[in-house]
């Protein structure tokens, strides 16, 4: 199973019944092909959709019903449309449920940079900053590191996207929760050790204690008792 | 309301003039009006949007055609073209979170100084902004957004102006619609008043001050 | 004619094609009757709906289509409803072009009281001070005097509702203004003395230069001069 | 979304609780939940409102049972009741200007500490309140209200939850709908999945907590 569709099908897990959610652009929208047989969750797409569906068939796209990309999409049974200021009230207003996110940098008391690289990559927040702030559960799915260089780290080289943290970290490697705002890995996924979640993390990392009781059936526990790597916080 | 042509329209935007212009990655964008911008060449425009689309798309024939001065925006991600003038320095580029951009032109139609959000709070967003502390939490106080003209599209619009728009073209049409001096509305489908039920009405026509008619 | 159809009928001359109109209760109201043949304009209810219309024949009445007072109406062919944030943003945001609206008291810079009475009847505000803050004019409707007082008064002694002054009071007796923020007669109604509108106001009351052409047919231009009588403000 | 009998969506709510009932002089009002918190006695309730209605309409039969501790209205003029129970110390009424309280009520649901608004600057309405300037424009800082309970009446629900209201018994249900911890609706027409298009939609089905099912 390649990275993505195991940072994605983990993800999924967290899914339940009657929720409303967000996926960013990239990994989060693999969440998606993973909703549990008979669950329904609400997809939002923040351009003003709740319903969204897959992509339309030849010949049946309409250009007004797109996905936040400008992509053509369908609408399920049951969907809703809105304007922006309704779309974002339900992010901000504590209605939206989950979000996942890409990251391109977590620190180790979770907060969240993903939405510029200074002097590089200046795409705008776009909705980032909102759902991070607003929405009840924030995940973020990215892979662990980046051309070798660890993505959880001490503190972000890159602007934050809010000072809120969030709530899970799922990697190819690891999911990583943020108790008491610091970072602690809570499972490791299959064929991969403690040692090596350590060694692709900077910062300080508090392995759990319930790390023996993965909740994915794959992964696989490692460590047994609460212990700190790294310095102290 | 008045009945309009597309270019008369357009003649009557001043260059140098702040223009709202709905559309989220074009979707829900006057695409005929800013076609005639463009062909008028009005320049130094102002644009506040969600986005700047993309090159050939929507506000991206205006970034294109080096007729903006300044985008007041949420994302500019899918046009290189902005990325490459904002670095040049040809064009100033106001990046806005998403909801407070939403919400700021919602404060400017509706009369309300400014909103208090906690969005961006602690970010670089924040900078230069006014923190007001509400039941213990911080807020950035962020102040309405008015233009001179609204560029609005919408799905159909009755004889009187009335406006409905369709799935993910409303985006920022409504409340552009209530945030401008001047708005222009260009609709896909035009009917006579009391086609569209009042419960179905999304932007009522008396803030409505052109329609631009059928070519 | 009586005095309520006399400042109705004046009011009404106010009104302008494509005007977006709100009326108060008790005289305001009246104003609906007296649109000039051939002009179209847009009457909101605040409680959400504009291009209200006449009460329902018997029978037709509709529980769930009403005027602000909870009367069944109907809605003329173009209407629209919307809800009670877009109904005050509407008034709130300048888009509504006229109020006019009852009055107890109007001081003699313009500005209204007629939301309460302290210790007698404290009915509430309803949507009167977002009318007076937001409204692009403001037409006050009422009878010159109560019991033998002037309601135009030096300094109002209840309770304001705006400090932004009225543009504009319409009495049985005469039509005053506040530019320059003073008290100014206008018009005089037909066979009123300037005179009788001294006596009845109270504090200064400029007399308009333009007093001697009225525009109502009927009224009768009194001074030619501006006259300022009473105290200087 | 769940379904709920009327009897157990009255029970839900404890004496004390704080709750948003939609409705303009009773036009828009879940009458039926009205009467059966009357019959239940459940009392000590703040209620957040338009207005208390007239006697035997919609919070005028909470106000009649002097089941209220509180209310936080606009408007109490056409009920005698409320201001007979106001004069003799039994009812704590704060009256907010309705633009006002609709755009606070909104705040509260969409995530704003508060809104920036004119109206009451330089009356009564301004004391005890923070005042904010911008552009050099005086604004009154009005901070957001939520509430335990939203008793949301709708024309039109389907089995989601997603709801449409109709015409003037729109009101102050939609702001309601998205500003309360739990959310219980009373729809006089109730339909399957697909019924309403997605266009038509003016609350979502996600923020519906409970529908109350046809007795």
């Amino acid at each position: 199973m390649d990275a993505q569709t195991l940072i994605a099908q983990r993800i999924a897990q967290e899914l339940r019944d009657g929720m409303l959610v967000n996926l960013g652009i990239g990994i989060p929208t693999l969440v998606a092909n993973f909703v549990p047989k008979g669950m329904h969750v609400f997809f939002q797409s923040e351009n003003g959709l709740i319903g969204t569906g897959p992509v339309a068939d030849p010949g049946m796209a309409l250009p007004w019903l797109t996905d936040a990309g400008g992509k053509p999409v369908t609408a399920l049974p049951g969907a809703s449309t809105f304007d922006s200021a309704m779309s974002f009230g339900l992010i901000r207003g504590g209605h939206l449920d989950l979000t996942v996110l890409g990251g391109l940098q977590v620190d180790q008391h979770g907060r969240l940079a993903n939405w510029m690289v200074p002097g590089k990559m200046v795409p705008g927040m776009g909705g980032a900053m909102d759902l991070v702030a607003g929405a009840k559960r924030v995940i973020v799915a990215m892979q662990h590191t980046a051309k070798g260089r660890p993505k959880i780290v001490r503190e972000c080289s890159l602007p934050l996207t809010s000072d809120r943290p969030v709530d899970l970290v799922v990697t190819e490697l690891a999911v990583i929760g943020f108790p008491h705002g610091r970072a602690t890995l809570l499972e490791t996924m299959d064929g991969v050790t403690v040692e090596e979640v350590v060694a692709a993390t900077e910062g300080d990392l508090v392995i759990s204690p319930e790390l023996s009781e993965p909740t994915l059936p794959k992964a696989t526990s490692k460590a047994a008792a609460m212990t700190s790597i790294g310095e102290p916080l | 309301m008045k009945t309009i042509s597309l270019q008369d329209a357009a003649a009557m935007i001043p260059a140098g003039a702040t223009l709202m212009v709905g559309g989220f990655m074009g979707v829900g964008t006057p695409e005929p009006l800013v076609d005639e911008l463009v062909r008028q060449q009005k320049g130094d425009l102002t644009v506040i949007a969600n986005d700047t689309a993309a090159p050939g798309i929507g506000i991206g024939k205006l970034i294109t055609a080096k007729l903006l001065r300044r985008v007041i925006v949420s994302h500019i991600g899918l046009n290189p073209e902005t990325q490459k003038q904002m670095l040049a320095g040809d064009l100033q580029v106001d990046l806005v979170p998403q909801g407070t951009l939403a919400e700021r032109i919602r404060a400017g139609g509706f009369g309300l100084g400014g909103i208090l959000t906690a969005t961006g709070v602690g970010t670089i967003a924040a900078e230069g902004k006014q923190t007001v502390a509400v039941d213990g939490r911080d807020y950035l106080l962020e102040p309405a957004l008015r233009a001179d003209f609204a560029l609005v599209h919408a799905f159909i619009a009755d004889y009187l102006g009335n406006l409905g728009y369709v799935l993910t073209a409303r985006n920022f049409n409504p409340l552009m619609a209530m945030a401008a001096e001047t708005v222009v509305v260009q609709a896909e489908n035009i009917v006579p008043v009391g086609v569209i039920a009042p419960d179905h009405v999304m932007t009522p026509a008396p803030v409505v001050d052109y329609l631009i008619a059928k070519g």
